[in-house]
């Protein structure tokens, strides 16, 4: 190679002056090959730094430079913006990180100094195996794909199209609504007896925005912010998958139920008269509040904190809808007796604490237990044994209402894997930061809301559908483009023998297999250059851009001078 | 062709007789030491045995102490030469002087990969020895010691060692390579850098008794070499030469013998289908082979590949179908592409695992059609490649040249 | 430059100063690196950094083509597992270090000189800790037999 | 207990009036074995489709001209096979191909995959090259002795895993008396047994690993277990292994014939890996000198990087090495030390992801955290 590279190295102020002979530098590298000009200059990120550059460049016509300063994630940006300005293309240029990585590090100059040369020397070789690279801009796409058509599911998809957005809801049960669409009666101090799920899906479906898909799931994901494809599939009696684009996706698969399993201390599906509390909502929704001989029940005990132990955390909404289930008894008859057994109380709201209260007026027992209770028959009744203060204590009821902890809805792990975000250890989708950031995954345009995320009661749910579509609404611009990532993989085609172990190792989906010419494509799109894929190449067919092995390969030289 | 061995005869060279008392080893190794110790070299590449072990490789040394290790004529060849000269210099002059120990056949295959632009030269000091031939790798590897004492009495038997390598008994370019009946073949000294051929320097053993090495310049950079060694070149060659060319002319007949009993051997797809029978397609013979310099055989290509269905159609048509496929298109194949530049080393016979005669087989092809074209490989760096060149009138009388090469593919599948 | 000069000044850098070699990914280790020396930490010398996007990119050859040109020691650094800013790479890295590291064992070879850390952006002083460490075991060791071997 | 038929005739005769009957009611399209190509005893892999042919079928001939899972994965490799095709297998050549379709390279689709209790197959050094194997009468001996069969490769002397696994069929040889007179074939697979009604013969039940091959096991573990000290005597440690490659010629042949080494163009011999003047010149100014061609080391042990941990130790490598470097001893050692690490057996399972394409988020945890 025959090139012109221009070496200049910034004093970065005492920084990198005081610390490492810069003068001794420029002597031992301007003899190198292909090195045109080496200078030295105060400081190059000042505005006189980046006109002295750009001057450089065009009066010593370099085809390359390398910049000795501070770190690339300091002002690699800077200087790459330098190039452009004066016409020469920014991947033709090099950092090397003579500051934090070395003036900083080595307290004695000599040595400083010849890490410093040894440094640059290696960038000087690497810069001369740089090639152009060209930063591609591609359309947004605006639309939204809302996975789970429940509370959240429902608020985010309105809120969205509200906002003139087209949304594509993916419910996969054949009806929306979800578990808040379950529930016969919102807490009373909620607001009206009317379901408010209702409405929005009433809203979701007059909305010609919302397009709806029912019985259905997607079934897969590629892309990343602003340019996702996805395919969604349809079940029921004709299955059919049908493939969207969309420029943001949003998480709201809402939650399952714990189920302590039929052996457990709960005598759940074992004794006649134990219900979750899923049951006593649909048996509340019928008014049919009957036990199994037909008959209303006399005593009813509630059991909080069921999985809890077991699960490591609290579900936040037990307590509430078991207090409301008390309320809901005491409404039916006023001498019905009711227990409630707990082993911590938690009341987020600001009106819990009085609707509590009000219960306890009703007469309505409240049992602090310990972990352990156990559910058995009793005649034709039912006996509740707990430990209270280390004593144990039973009380006898015709009626037992489990609350089960708040768990990962079934198809939690298959999302995850598809879309590339993490779970937590709880088994729920991880947010970004559970305070700072809470509806944000590591996958940019990929975002979680609601009882996927963990834990939620309504209306905390309803709050963070409207964030994550505030978020999107901010992002997602229409008419705003796209740089995709420019520093991505490529396949040498005459290398790819064809046996797709880079389509396993790719994260993002971006390597798909070409049958016809039995090789594997980079999405260049979609690929984020991670360079993994690289490794796993045993013919060595996938080249990383701007990390070649030979770039690569002359740093490993330099370095063992 | 006799009568181009007659010219040379005719004007006797001029070079350097190198006292041996020592022994030739030491004598060509000190030569080496002087011109390292004098800078008129920068490194050397010799053939040199592994410390501890029993096994030769090539070594590009800038340390004299290494010298010690270094053997030009090693009992066997490893590396064939031009191959492993090629290999450090392909991608570009290596800008250090070089001076490069070979035997004749590796020169040769050297100045064949420089018309093929598979090997830079510049800075390269071709230096071949008269060779009595080389062991077969596969007895060196089994009885080091017992092959290596067998090698020693080539030296003395001169042509008619029966031990050596079956081509290298009839090789012909044992000493300084020397054009058959190419035009631009002047033997006259010195040669001008226009028109060289083969090696710069030339260092003849024979009719030297273990006793002297000769030192015969070819060219002027091998000439300017000795003088700055102060080894000018003031002695008659006669001697030696008269030696060479006697025994040139035994081998040159052995050569035809044996070329006519293996075209016998091979005539015939089935006779050449038996000759390559045991073949298992691991294609040493084409990675040993210093011509065959592809990256990517077109052979082991997947160009060839078909789908099942017509390997069932194949296999019905004859009942039976060979795999893996296409074993005798790949070696006519092979030597469709470089019998023309086969400096007849050996290299392949030595690195089949299956003692298949491919050596011989190829050896034989060569001469028929580089006689053909009145070509003869490696002797002289300006003759042209045959097919990089052709003149419109001839070979009028050919009508299909491919349909040798088809043929073959045809029956090849059979093989029954 | 001409090829003596270059000859000349390699030779003055001859006299043998242990060289390390660490690969690291630009988003956890670089980083923690880069704040190693905002925060003015000591580290060796002889560690020399490699920046990669991310430790998947490391590829085992790399790994070993720098061990049999003779680095007296290999780093391979990136985030902790499931920190990776592109998920999942560490644990390619991970596992390819794994298979290097056995080859290297079972034939016998320096495994000890080739080694992976996790260094998070935040861990100064971990990068300060184990470059050291490892600085000290290489010391140990000595230099890399492989750097003056010639039958490779 | 397993179910098998027995033919009353010589076991190889009662393969080829078995394989007659599956060619002849067409049951398969072709039958893919060895064969003989000449009266020297040389054999070659074929696709028989005439029955008249299968006179030369030579599927128990204990030889390896090439790996035919590789030669499989050839004739696969563009699409499945249209109509059933019989091939017989040894288990290692089974693994291999199990091993390249797992690559994406060859296709199970339509093969009725038979396979045998494998007695190892004879080196062709052994032989010194020449494919001369007319007296096998030495070697049947020690097969039907449960004995390791004399001039056997190295590496088959040291298999472990002569059982096949994911075979439709498994013929018996190993400790079986009687060859001569009665051929055995155990059906382990529900494909296995449809197809054997083609067979002339009466259905048994017998227990297909037994005393007998155990007794073949418990030789080659030991001689295994001496093999590795031997190994670790030997070919351990820089010296050992610079001693061990000083002959290799970089002829590559030990990556043409292995079976998992399936890029058609090899990292290896591509321009990326090949010395520049500038890595001559400094590695010549390093050292005071190179071998040349240089990176020799770099090859083998890249190569193992890259395939080691799916070697299925068939000991093609070794065979072909023109200067008898032990390849395929060291290959398998590592591939060994690699299987326990990932608890991966090539060739053991389809579903098994390839360990250089999947890992586990669990595994290695104490790895870079120290």
């Amino acid at each position: 190679m025959n090139g012109h590279i221009g070496v200049y190295v910034c004093e970065c102020g005492p920084n990198i002056k005081d610390r490492i002979d810069i003068d001794k530098v420029l002597e031992d590298i301007s003899s190198l090959e292909n090195v045109k000009v080496a200078k030295r200059f105060p400081l190059l990120c000042s505005n006189d730094g980046k006109k002295f550059l750009e001057e450089e460049i065009a009066k010593e016509e370099l085809s390359h430079l390398v910049v000795a300063a501070c770190s690339p994630r300091e002002h690699e940006q800077t200087f790459m913006t330098v190039c452009v300005k004066a016409g020469l293309n920014p991947y033709l240029f090099q950092l090397i990180n003579i500051r934090e990585q070395c003036a900083w590090m080595i307290p004695d100059k000599e040595q400083a100094t010849a890490k410093a040369i040894q440094y640059i020397r290696a960038g000087i070789q690497r810069v001369a195996f740089h090639r152009p690279l060209e930063q591609k801009e591609i359309d947004s796409i605006p639309d939204v794909c809302v996975i789970g058509g429940g509370i959240s599911g429902l608020e985010t998809s309105l809120s969205l199209a509200g906002r003139d957005r087209r949304v594509y809801l993916v419910e996969k049960e054949d009806s929306l609504g979800g578990m808040a669409g379950k529930l016969s009666k919102l807490l009373p101090y909620q607001g009206s007896e009317l379901s408010p799920v209702e409405a929005k899906i009433k809203q979701a479906q007059d909305n010609a925005n919302i397009e709806i898909f029912t019985s259905s799931t997607v079934s897969d994901v590629r892309g990343f912010l602003g340019n996702f494809d996805i395919t969604i599939s349809t079940h029921g009696e004709s299955s059919e998958a049908r493939k969207i684009q969309a420029g943001a996706v949003v998480v709201a698969t809402g939650f399952g139920l714990y189920d302590p399993g039929d052996d457990s201390q709960y005598g759940l599906g074992q004794i006649d008269n134990v219900f979750t509390a899923l049951e006593f909502e649909e048996m509340l929704g019928k008014d049919k509040l009957l036990l199994k001989n037909g008959k209303p029940p006399k005593s009813v005990a509630l059991i909080h904190c069921i999985g809890r132990k077991e699960l490591g955390y609290c579900s936040k909404v037990c307590c509430l809808y078991s207090i409301k289930f008390a309320h809901l008894l005491k409404n039916t008859s006023a001498d019905i007796d009711v227990t409630e057994l707990y082993t911590d109380l938690c009341l987020p709201h600001k009106s819990d604490q009085a609707y509590f209260d009000e219960a306890k007026e009703k007469g309505i027992r409240f049992i602090r237990t310990g972990d352990d209770v156990l559910v058995k028959e009793k005649g034709k009744q039912i006996e509740v044994e707990y430990d209270r203060n280390g004593q144990k204590d039973s009380v006898t009821v015709d009626m037992v209402v489990l609350a089960p902890a708040m768990v990962p809805s079934k198809d939690t792990a298959t999302l995850a894997e598809m879309l590339n975000i993490p779970l937590d250890k709880t088994g729920f989708f991880k947010e970004i930061h559970e305070i700072l950031d809470s509806i944000s995954t590591p996958i940019e345009g990929v975002y979680i809301a609601g009882c996927a995320v963990g834990p939620r009661d309504i209306p905390e749910s309803i709050v963070q559908s409207q964030a994550a579509s505030g978020k999107i609404l901010s992002s997602l611009i229409p008419g705003k483009k796209i740089r995709p990532e420019v520093k991505v993989s490529e396949i040498r085609e005459d290398f790819c023998t064809g046996c797709q172990t880079c389509l396993s190792i790719c994260f993002y989906g971006a390597i798909s297999y070409d049958p016809i010419k039995d090789i594997s494509v980079v999405n260049e799109v979609i690929c984020r250059g991670c360079g993994s894929c690289v490794g796993s190449c045993p013919s060595g067919a996938i080249r990383s851009k701007h990390f070649t092995y030979p770039q690569l390969y002359r740093e490993v030289l330099e370095a063992l001078r | 062709m006799t009568s181009t061995q007659k010219d040379d005869k005719t004007e006797s060279k001029t070079g350097k007789t190198l006292p041996a008392e020592d022994g030739i080893t030491s004598a060509i190794i000190n030569l080496l030491k002087k011109s390292l110790a004098e800078k008129q070299v920068e490194a050397i590449m010799i053939p040199s045995k592994v410390p501890d072990t029993e096994a030769y490789t090539w070594l590009l040394l800038q340390d004299e102490s290494l010298l010690a290790l270094g053997n030009p004529l090693p009992p066997v060849m490893t590396v064939q030469g031009g191959k492993a000269l090629s290999n450090v210099t392909k991608h570009g002059d290596l800008q250090e002087k070089v001076a490069a120990v070979m035997r004749p056949c590796e020169v040769q295959a050297a100045v064949e990969l420089l018309k093929l632009k598979q090997i830079d030269l510049d800075h390269i000091y071709l230096i071949s020895v008269d060779c009595p031939g080389a062991m077969p790798l596969r007895d060196y590897v089994n009885d080091p010691e017992k092959t290596a004492k067998a090698f020693e009495e080539a030296f003395s038997t001169w042509g008619e060692n029966e031990s050596v390598r079956p081509v290298c008994q009839i090789c012909h370019q044992f000493s300084l390579p020397a054009p058959q009946q190419s035009a631009s073949s002047d033997n006259s000294l010195p040669k001008t850098e226009a028109n060289f051929p083969a090696a710069d320097l030339h260092i003849g053993l024979i009719g030297g008794d273990g006793k002297n090495v000769f030192l015969i310049p070819a060219t002027t950079k091998g000439q300017d070499l000795l003088d700055n060694l102060d080894l000018s070149a003031e002695d008659s060659m006669a001697n030696w030469e008269s030696k060479v060319e006697e025994i040139r002319e035994r081998k040159l007949n052995k050569r035809k013998a044996a070329d006519a009993e293996w075209q016998a051997k091979t005539e015939g797809v089935d006779n050449l289908t038996a000759v390559f029978d045991d073949c298992i397609n691991c294609h040493n013979c084409q990675s040993a082979c210093p011509v065959c310099y592809c990256q990517q055989c077109y052979f082991d290509s997947q160009l060839l590949r078909l789908s099942p269905e017509s390997y069932l159609e194949r296999a019905e048509k004859r009942g039976a179908l060979r795999f893996p496929l296409d074993t005798l298109l790949f070696h006519v194949g092979r030597m469709s592409h470089m019998a023309l530049s086969c400096v007849s080393c050996g290299a392949c016979e030595d690195a089949c695992p299956m003692s298949i005669p491919v050596g011989q087989v190829f050896t034989m092809m060569g001469n028929k059609t580089q006689e053909y074209f009145a070509y003869s490989p490696g002797t002289d760096r300006n003759e042209p490649l045959p097919l990089q060149i052709f003149e419109e009138d001839e070979f009028g009388e050919v009508e299909t040249p491919r349909e040798g090469a088809e043929a073959p593919k045809e029956e090849a599948e059979k093989n029954v | 430059m001409t090829v003596k000069k270059k000859v000349k000044s390699m030779n003055e850098t001859q006299t043998h100063r242990p060289s390390i070699i660490g690969f690291l990914c630009t988003w956890c280790s670089y980083t923690g690196a880069d704040l190693a020396g905002t925060a003015r930490m000591k580290i060796p010398a002889e560690f020399k950094v490699i920046r990669v996007m991310c430790s998947g990119r490391i590829d085992p050859l790399f790994v070993l083509k720098a061990f049999l040109k003779g680095a007296d020691g290999v780093m391979m650094m990136g985030c902790h597992p499931g920190d990776c800013h592109y998920q999942k790479g560490n644990y390619n890295a991970r596992r390819r270090y794994v298979t290097l590291n056995n080859i290297l064992e079972t034939l016998g070879l320096d495994k000890d000189r080739i080694s992976l850390w996790w260094v998070s952006a935040s861990e100064a002083p971990r990068f300060k800790q184990v470059t050291t460490d490892f600085a000290d075991k290489i010391k140990e060791l000595g230099p890399n037999p492989l750097r003056e071997e010639i039958f490779l | 207990m397993s179910k098998a038929v027995k033919i009353q005739q010589s076991t190889e005769d009662g393969l080829r009036s078995f394989f007659e009957s599956l060619l002849q009611d067409k049951t398969v399209k072709g039958i893919f074995t060895l064969r003989k190509i000449n009266d020297e005893g040389g054999v070659s892999y074929s696709l028989i489709t005439d029955a008249d042919d299968l006179k030369n079928a030579v599927p128990l001939y204990p030889q390896m001209p090439v790996n035919a899972g590789k030669v499989l994965s050839d004739f696969t490799l563009l699409e499945p096979i249209q109509e059933p095709v019989a091939a017989v297998l040894r288990p290692c050549e089974l693994r291999a191909f199990i091993e390249l379709v797992k690559r994406h390279h060859g296709n199970l689709d339509n093969i009725l995959l038979i396979s045998l209790t494998c007695g190892g197959v004879r080196s062709l050094k052994s032989l010194g090259g020449k494919n001369d194997l007319k007296d096998l009468s030495s070697y049947w001996e020690s097969v039907s002795k449960s004995d390791l069969a004399p001039n056997n490769r190295e590496t088959c002397q040291t298999c472990e895993q002569f059982i096949p696994q994911n075979a439709d069929m498994v013929i018996a040889t190993v400790g079986q008396k009687d060859m001569d007179k009665e051929c055995t074939v155990f059906l382990t697979s529900p494909k296995g047994e449809e197809y054997a009604q083609a067979a002339p013969g009466s259905t048994v039940s017998e227990e297909m690993e037994n005393e007998k091959t155990q007794a073949l096991m418990d030789k080659r573990s030991e001689q295994k277990a001496k093999l590795l000290e031997t190994f670790k005597h030997n070919q351990s440690g820089l010296k050992a292994l610079i001693k061990t490659f000083a002959p290799c010629l970089g002829c590559h042949g030990c990556r043409q014939v292995c079976p998992i080494c399936l890029c058609h163009l090899c990292d290896f011999d591509s321009k990326t890996l090949e010395y520049q003047p500038v890595n001559v010149r400094s590695e010549l100014n390093q050292k005071g000198g190179l071998k040349v061609p240089p990176g020799n080391i770099f090859f083998h042990l890249g190569r193992m990087s890259h395939m080691a941990v799916s070697c299925v130790s068939c000991g093609m490598c070794s065979d072909v090495c023109p200067v008898n470097i032990p390849v395929a001893t060291l290959f398998s050692t590592v591939g060994d030390t690699l299987e326990k690490v990932f608890e991966y057996v090539p060739g053991r399972s389809l579903e098994e992801p390839v360990p250089e394409g999947t890992f586990k988020e669990q595994e290695f945890v104490e790895i870079g955290e120290q």
